[in-house]
């Protein structure tokens, strides 16, 4: 889902996934200057303003892509990571990290097997250890005290299962059925084996992207107490304590060697990070076009407010940045209310994407989408039967529509998160282009309960807004949390099918893709599925969104690595001195 | 009235206010005279102008829009023509004034024997221990039983008496030649009006003050003045000795007044005589006599003068101390015949014997155009 | 008189006890679950289900409540679950007495949340209120004695204007200006005074305070206006003034008091008010206080810290209230406690 | 307070109980008309609370304390007193604004003091009450139709379009003009104002009217419209009127009767011409003579003042005995014991005195003494036997005592 949905409270429990995406996704086509301006140096402090605070610190309980990428570059290393680059047509890629390798798969993407590299120290010069590793991954299992983040490997890892769902394993601290994980993980060594029960071909994107797999010391674990605590092993520590709502500072670490570090992907230049949390949008381009004093230093991760947009303008274009975000935005019919197929095609045909990214910023602030995944992941491809031009053919609609057999005009009920001008108004373009065809528009804005509502199986909206980002590299994150009825339909919520869209094909075709041990032959088959979905109209593309950054005019080595979500890379990022 | 010059002579007073509207005519050409040791009352309906015009005299219209011309002269100083300091100078030594309310004329916050010094502190040079000695004196004076303790009351510990006797004891505390008393008893019970109305009397008597005693009640005005001001939409319309006016009033309002309120002893089948309708706007007054429009008797004068003209104040047939506003040609006659046995049968021969002079017997009548003359003499 | 205070204690705890209740309620009949957002994407029914048990939020309102009162008195676990305590004593985070609860969000007992943001707020509602009575008293004063004139307009005008826009816009317009591009006043931030000294915890103070200042001062002007402008036509001024007393006496003594007794009841509560945080000023500038701690435990639905922060703001509205109950009897004569 | 007085309080509300079924068969005006209201030993006590922490009721103002009248049908009755006596108490008592601490209402026979606010609603219509302050009593927001029709539609009076006729009618009748109705109270002045509370008073064509200072804050001239008008209106409709005013010379114009409260009891009342011309009680003697009268003193014909001296005392904490004791210029031993009950003296004339008297021929013994089974020092008597009949009861018997030849002894 788009980020900036929610003006001031991200409410609902989606709204907080809206923003949990994992290293993944990036740029196509850099805009006014997306690489970097200077040379890289060392030395010096580098600002970090942001809003959103950081709800987790905790490696096993992130889930925003900007903490997963962020952390990873500066104090979580795991079992292998993306390496930097600007380029926005990059083929994603995996180095290993502290693994001496990127994995070695075997079983039909079934085990995997890493070595741990015997150089790599935690910030108290402790070695990092397979054990640290082992007990690391635990930690997800117990549910009851690490909230919050990826959950896959409880469903991938070989251990029993309870007849509610969950593995009978419940983490590292009632450790019940200890013995099946210890089974499922194992050290021998330095050598790390993970058994899954099914296929997991692309297991180290998974690694490279969460923060889940990432070693974490027992003696370091108090559980939900540690949630802001940030013990290192990679090149920076933290200065203090992490403030939940203020932030912290990093500093450099003096157990972390580079030698340990063979990935290239932490050059490490400033020796200080200040993070600075809870600041507004409009604050934070205020100071930084103002570009004085500490400001002139300054990063973010916040998009330029569309009324800022004039100001960067000469000099501060010079700053500016505008690449592709992992992020796409769509529409759902919901099948519940909209079951005819031509009504819905109707429905595609009328909808004019140019309009609705306009209102939103032009752009700046997205791109017309021919798929519900971002391009630049594994599998993606333009969904066939999305031909339509991106302003859409009323004509064609109206001539479906009144194939259709329905009564004209077809009235429909669209439900979106509005709340500010900004996405009323996009609601209104996409009406206008609904009403050409022929469609009787209700607009029904939502804020703070627009997830609980639309969640409803009961909901009798016709169209509903949604938005997703994968959360590492593989369309295997895209489709089946969104179309898989079985895990998303209940009898209470719709999970995160807001359109209650249930197909017996889609569920087969998902069983049999999660058969497939190749990355690549899995993501082709993916594409099928994603196929099939356009011919259902299980969905409406509407935009790929665009991040568009200004920095302070001291930061070097500016870029926006597409293999991390599209934000600044820490990795590379220094200042001047 | 004597030849030598009074302690408080008002000539054409006029006090304006301009407005959105227009020019509101509160007071328009006021005149009275007023000597130590006398008290002139003056009585009127609320908007008559009697208390905008004791304002005037207090110069408390200074630093407002109102404009205030004519004279006022106290002591042989025209109060409008010195500075504002010369007339906070006056304010409370040479003049004082009580109001109506005395629980909202004292400051709440502030104990009553504070409020008091302050008023002999700012025209006296003591100390305060002085100040609070004379403050206890005066409470005394002025019957406040243990001043000693309840000088450190605050107002609202006293009750509605003892207040206004201790506003009484702020305003003769430095010795003012004049006190005003703005509707001094309205608030009170009947009771506590008697006594502080004696208390009035008595301390006028002590500190021989001449008191202007402003009210709408003919019944304290005929307990305590000497002379009488009958106001009426901004101006005079009957003015002389006070009970010459009570006994011969010669302006239907006057009449009017006597004749809308009951008394204790009067006949109590007779009905009450209303004035009709409404008093009169200040910033649109009627043509002509200010109160036609409410007079029962205009028909009596001739070629609707009433209405086209504004009588003078002048003496009618009863001497020249008693001026009125007015057309009828004998209002005497009409008094006696019309509008006394109606509210009071029984007092028309008592009230037909009082002589202008207040004297009780036969007395020659003073002709009336000798008293018009006299009265223009005055004038000049 | 001691009696007074204890009666009023006694009716303010009862109060205190209502608000937990209705906070309770109002929270449990939201539409949204408290576990959804914990549980995070991707969450299957019995990992939300499990989730919720964790949090606590499986068991019917009255327990929970009856738990959170319990733990006000004698303290509580967190999470409370024996077996975890057993297993893993040292993921326990233990929350004494008097403890308002345990937030998820922040990783902290309520209290301590509390304890660190009141200071701030503290500062800030403090700082902002000498600001606004000075300026509020001094403008309005000067506009009561100069009515009708063009001073009395511009101030009315002016404070119409700081009246009217949100404290959103003017504390980011302040900011823009006066710490961004003129660079006259530091970049807000909370320093301690333990930690910078008096003058850097003032100057990460100023423009904040000055912004809540502005809007207050807007109201506090207007009633200082009305409040002078009506005791100058209070008999009781008439009488000063004819018992000859200076116009800067009857100004001062007579006129002020009078005027600026009510503001103490305003100022007071609006005092208190603001202790609880400056919710939309703490929001723009950044300021870790009660009124951002509150806003982000809305946002997360964050119960515990939530029913803390209301329940500390509703005390001190409470002592507020009858300190300045008990001021006003020591103002004004007229009135009597007990 | 003695025990003495404590005892002899008790025993005579008790007393009254017993007495009331012969009180209610009296006859009430001099006409032979029967009593629309009758009131008997009405007690209105206001709670005084401790300043403790638990706030216990520590004592009461004793607003109205024993209060007994009749108001004829047709009739009027004023009430008057200084400010604190008793009088507004008694009428919202009547109007029931109040819940009476004890005592009877007798509203055409029936006892409305205890009446829940339901089964008063029917009685409302038949009881309406004029306030004194026309600038405060109307509401600013409504307009003079809207008040005045209001009390037709709460009573469900008429039919919703035959409102406005009927609210067009009553303003004319109290002399307004009735096009004005869409006008609201601002546009109109005092008198005016108090034109439209009577309007609305009469709206429901009430049996009683309680007139609570219905002229006192209105311009001279304007008084006497009003008055005059409310004197039209008790002929024309046939209306009881309980006159309340602290004006003597007002309410002898307007009330045929007239009683004299003071600290919540009523020391003395009569028929106008005795109460005026021949009072008994040196209250009603010292406020009468506070009375400033134009046209006697106009002629120089001042009555001699009767001054009182201090203030009236606290209701909280009453003088014991006589409550005017403490500023009574009579005042004996006895006065402090015991409480001087409300004789009938004359036809129409009750006095509350113990040496009740006119003006200069008070009596220098007590006249209630035997009567009360006391000694002239206000001590028990053990030789003599109190009187059932010396209680105060509603209503004039036609049997009195005869206190004129200073002795005692019923007269026929």
């Amino acid at each position: 889902m788009a980020i900036n949905r929610k003006p001031i409270v991200a409410v609902a429990a989606a709204a907080v996934v809206s923003v949990s995406l994992a290293a993944c996704g990036g740029g196509s086509t850099s805009g006014d200057g997306g690489g970097s301006s200077k040379e890289a140096s060392k030395g010096g402090t580098l600002y970090y303003l942001t809003r959103t605070s950081a709800e987790h610190m905790d490696p096993q309980r992130m889930y925003v892509g900007r903490d997963l990428s962020n952390m990873n570059r500066l104090v979580y290393r795991g079992l292998t990571t993306f390496p930097i680059t600007d380029d926005p047509d990059a083929k994603f890629s995996v180095v290993p990290d502290l693994a001496t390798d990127t994995g070695t798969a075997s079983d039909g993407g079934k085990t995997w097997e890493f070595t741990i590299r015997d150089d790599a120290k935690w910030e108290d010069g402790k070695p990092v250890t397979c054990e640290d590793f082992k007990y690391g991954i635990s930690r997800t299992f117990a549910t009851d005290v690490i909230t919050g983040g990826p959950n896959y490997i409880l469903s991938y890892l070989d251990v029993p299962v309870a007849p509610s769902g969950l593995p009978e394993y419940n983490g590292p601290y009632k450790g019940d059925h200890q013995e099946d994980y210890d089974k499922a993980v194992t050290c021998d060594g330095a050598k790390l084996t993970l058994h899954f029960r099914n296929a997991w071909p692309d297991f180290n994107y998974a690694a490279a992207s969460l923060r889940s797999f990432d070693p974490y010391r027992e003696d370091k674990d108090q559980g939900e107490k540690s949630n802001y605590q940030i013990f290192s092993n990679g090149p920076y520590k933290l200065e203090g304590k992490w403030d939940a709502t203020q932030g912290g500072t990093f500093v450099r670490n003096d157990q972390y060697t580079e030698s340990s570090d063979e990935s290239d992907s932490r050059q490490a230049n400033p020796d200080k990070i200040v993070y600075t949390q809870g600041l507004e949008n409009e604050v934070i381009y205020d100071r930084i076009i103002a570009d004085s004093g500490d400001d002139a230093y300054a990063i973010t991760d916040r998009r330029v407010p569309p009324a800022y947009y004039t100001q960067v303008t000469g000099e501060v274009a010079d700053r500016s940045s505008l690449v592709d975000s992992p992020y796409v935005s769509y529409l759902l019919p919901n099948f519940n209310q909209m079951k005819n197929l031509k009504v819905r095609q109707a429905l595609y045909m009328a909808t004019d994407v140019v309009a609705s990214t306009t209102a939103l910023g032009g752009d700046k602030a997205g791109t017309p989408a021919k798929s519900i995944v971002a391009p630049n992941i594994i599998g993606y491809a333009e969904n066939p039967n999305f031909t339509a031009p991106p302003e859409g053919d009323p004509e064609a609609a109206k001539a479906l529509l009144e194939d259709s057999g329905e009564k004209l005009p077809y009235p429909i009920k669209f439900t979106y998160a509005g709340g500010t001008p900004t996405l009323d108004k996009q609601a209104a373009a996409l009406a206008e282009g609904w009403k050409k065809a022929g469609f009787k528009v209700t607009l029904d804005p939502l804020t703070d309960t627009y997830y609980t509502i639309i969640q409803k199986p009961s909901n009798d909206a016709d169209v509903v807004w949604g938005g997703w980002g994968a959360d590492w590299p593989s369309i295997a994150t895209v489709i089946p949390p969104l179309f898989d009825s079985r895990i998303n339909l209940t009898e209470n919520s719709n999970g995160q099918d807001y359109g209650n869209y249930k197909s017996d094909t889609v569920n087969k075709m998902i069983d049999e893709a999660a058969q497939i041990a190749d990355v690549d032959e899995q993501a082709a088959k993916y594409t099928e599925i994603d196929d099939q979905l356009g011919k259902d109209v299980a969905y409406i593309p509407l935009e790929l969104t665009k991040f568009y950054f200004v920095r302070g005019s001291k930061v070097t080595n500016y870029i926006n690595n597409p293999m991390t979500s599209g934000f600044p890379d820490l990795g590379a990022i220094g200042v001047e001195n | 009235m004597t030849s030598q010059a009074p302690l408080l002579s008002v000539k054409d007073l006029k006090v304006h206010f301009p407005t959105q509207d227009g020019i509101v005519k509160a007071t328009d050409g006021l005149s009275f005279d007023l000597e130590s040791g006398k008290t002139l009352g003056i009585v009127g309906e609320s908007g008559s102008g009697k208390s905008v015009s004791s304002s005037a005299i207090l110069g408390l219209h200074r630093g407002t829009s109102a404009k205030v011309s004519g004279e006022i002269v106290l002591n042989d100083t025209d109060l409008l023509t010195i500075s504002d300091e010369q007339m906070r100078r006056r304010r409370g030594k040479n003049v004082a004034m009580i109001f109506q309310d005395p629980l909202s004329a004292m400051h709440p916050y502030y104990t009553v024997g504070n409020q008091i010094m302050e008023a002999y502190l700012v025209h006296n040079k003591v100390s305060k221990r002085e100040a609070k000695t004379r403050a206890i004196e005066m409470l005394d004076r002025v019957g406040i039983p243990q001043p000693d303790r309840r000088v450190n009351d605050y107002p609202h510990q006293f009750s509605g008496g003892m207040r206004q006797r201790a506003m009484i004891a702020m305003g003769l505390i430095n010795n003012p030649g004049l006190l005003i008393a703005d509707e001094p008893t309205t608030a009170l019970d009947v009771t506590v009006q008697a006594q502080i109305l004696d208390l009035l009397q008595d301390l006028q008597r002590e500190f021989n003050a001449a008191i202007i005693i402003i009210t709408h009640d003919l019944g304290v005005i005929a307990e305590m003045a000497d002379d009488v001001l009958v106001m009426y939409a901004g101006r005079a319309v009957e003015y002389g000795p006070c009970k010459e006016i009570l006994t011969h009033p010669e302006m239907p309002y006057t009449w009017g007044l006597l004749s809308s309120v009951p008394d204790v002893t009067g006949d109590t089948d007779a009905r009450l005589i209303p004035i009709p309708g409404l008093p009169p706007s200040l910033l649109n007054p009627p043509s002509g006599c200010a109160f036609h429009p409410r007079c029962t008797h205009k028909d009596k004068v001739k070629g609707n003068l009433c209405k086209t003209e504004m009588p003078e104040l002048l003496p009618g047939n009863r001497g020249p101390e008693h001026t009125k506003r007015c057309h009828l040609a004998d209002p005497e006659q009409i008094y006696f015949t019309e509008i006394l046995p109606e509210i009071a049968p029984d007092l028309v021969e008592e009230f037909a014997e009082v002589n202008p002079d207040g004297s009780v017997g036969d007395a020659e009548p003073v002709r009336s155009s000798d008293a018009a003359a006299e009265a223009e003499e005055k004038k000049i | 008189m001691t009696a007074y205070i204890i009666r009023r204690m006694f009716t303010g705890i009862i109060m205190l006890i209502v608000m937990s209740m209705v906070t309770f309620l109002l929270f449990f009949s939201s539409p949204v679950n408290p576990e959804d957002f914990a549980c995070g994407k991707n969450c299957s029914p019995a990992l939300k289900a499990q989730t919720k048990k964790a949090l606590g939020y499986d068991e019917p309102v009255t327990t929970q409540w009856v738990k959170f009162a319990k733990g006000v008195f004698v303290g509580r676990d967190f999470p409370d679950d024996p077996a975890l305590k057993e297993s893993a004593p040292e993921t326990i985070a233990e929350c004494p007495a008097p403890c308002l609860g345990y937030s998820r969000t922040t990783n902290s007992t309520v209290t301590e949340q509390i304890k660190e943001a009141w200071p701030i707020s503290l500062s800030l509602a403090i700082t902002a209120f000498f600001m606004w009575m000075i300026g509020g008293i001094v403008f309005g004063v000067i506009a009561a004695l100069r009515r009708g004139s063009i001073i009395d307009r511009g101030i009315v005008g002016a404070s119409l204007v700081f009246y009217a826009f949100p404290t959103f816009f003017i504390g980011l317009f302040l900011y823009k200006f006066l710490a961004i591009k003129w660079e006259i006043v530091k970049i807000p931030e909370y320093v301690p005074i333990s930690e910078g000294g008096v003058s850097v915890w003032f100057q990460g103070l100023l423009l904040p305070a000055f912004t809540l200042s502005l809007v207050y001062m807007a109201g506090y002007v207007r009633m200082t206006r009305a409040f002078v402008l009506e005791s100058m036509g209070e008999d009781y001024l008439r009488t000063a003034k004819s018992k000859g007393l200076a116009p800067r006496k009857v100004l001062y003594k007579h006129s002020m008091r009078a005027a600026l007794t009510p503001l103490v009841t305003m100022a007071g509560l609006d005092l208190a008010g603001l202790m609880g945080g400056a919710i939309i000023t703490e929001q723009v500038f950044n300021y870790p206080g009660l009124g951002k701690l509150a806003v982000t435990a809305t946002r997360n639905f964050d119960l515990p810290l939530v029913v803390g922060i209301v329940l500390v703001l509703a005390a001190v509205v409470i002592v507020a209230n009858l300190v300045v109950d008990l001021l006003y009897a020591v103002i004004d004569p007229r009135v009597r406690v007990g | 307070m003695t025990d003495q007085t404590v005892t002899s309080d008790s025993g005579s509300a008790k007393s009254a109980e017993q007495s009331s079924e012969f009180a209610a068969s009296r006859l009430a005006g001099g006409d032979g008309r029967d009593a629309i209201l009758e009131v008997e030993n009405l007690r209105m006590y206001f709670p005084v609370k401790s300043s403790g922490v638990i706030r216990r009721t520590v004592g009461h103002v004793q607003a109205v304390d024993g209060v007994s009248f009749q108001v004829p049908a047709g009739g009027a009755l004023g009430l008057v007193g200084e400010s604190g006596c008793g009088k507004s108490t008694t009428g919202r008592l009547i109007t029931r604004l109040y819940q009476p601490t004890g005592g009877k209402i007798m509203f055409e026979g029936k006892d409305i003091a205890g009446l829940s606010p339901k089964k008063l609603m029917p009685l409302r219509r038949d009881i309406q009450m004029i306030f004194q302050d026309p600038y405060t009593s109307l509401n600013p927001r409504h307009t003079v139709g809207a008040i005045v029709g209001a009390p037709l539609l709460i009573h469900n009076v008429v039919p919703k379009k035959k409102v406005l006729p009927r609210v067009q009618e009553l303003l004319e009748v109290v002399g307004l003009n009735p096009e004005h109705y869409n006008r609201y109270p601002n546009e109109f002045s005092g008198g005016q104002r108090q034109r439209i509370g009577i309007a609305r008073a009469l709206t429901l064509q009430p049996k009683l009217l309680v007139a609570d200072e219905p002229v006192s804050a209105l311009d001279v001239s304007i008084q006497a419209q009003v008055v005059n008008l409310l004197q039209d209106l008790q002929r024309e409709f046939d209306i009881s009127f309980l006159f309340i005013a602290h004006d003597l010379a007002v309410v002898r114009h307007f009330c045929p009767e007239v009683a004299v409260m003071y600290l919540g009891k009523i020391v003395e009342i009569a028929d106008r011409e005795t109460l005026y011309n021949h009072p008994q009680h040196p209250y009603t003697q010292a406020l009468l003579s506070a009375v400033p009268d134009v046209k006697q003193a106009a002629i120089g014909g001042r009555r001699e003042r009767i001054r009182l001296e201090g203030d009236v005392p606290s209701p909280i904490n009453p003088p014991s005995g006589c409550r005017f004791r403490t500023r009574c210029p009579l005042a004996q031993e006895i006065c402090a014991k015991q409480e001087p009950p409300l004789l009938q003296i004359g036809e129409r004339h009750k006095v509350a005195c113990h040496f009740a008297g006119e003006i200069g021929q008070h009596p220098t013994k007590p006249v209630t003494a035997r009567l009360l089974g006391i000694d002239d020092q206000g001590n028990p008597d053990p030789g003599a036997t109190p009187d059932p009949n010396a209680v105060e009861q509603p209503g004039f018997a036609d049997t009195w005592y005869d206190v004129q030849g200073g002795h005692l002894g019923a007269k026929a």
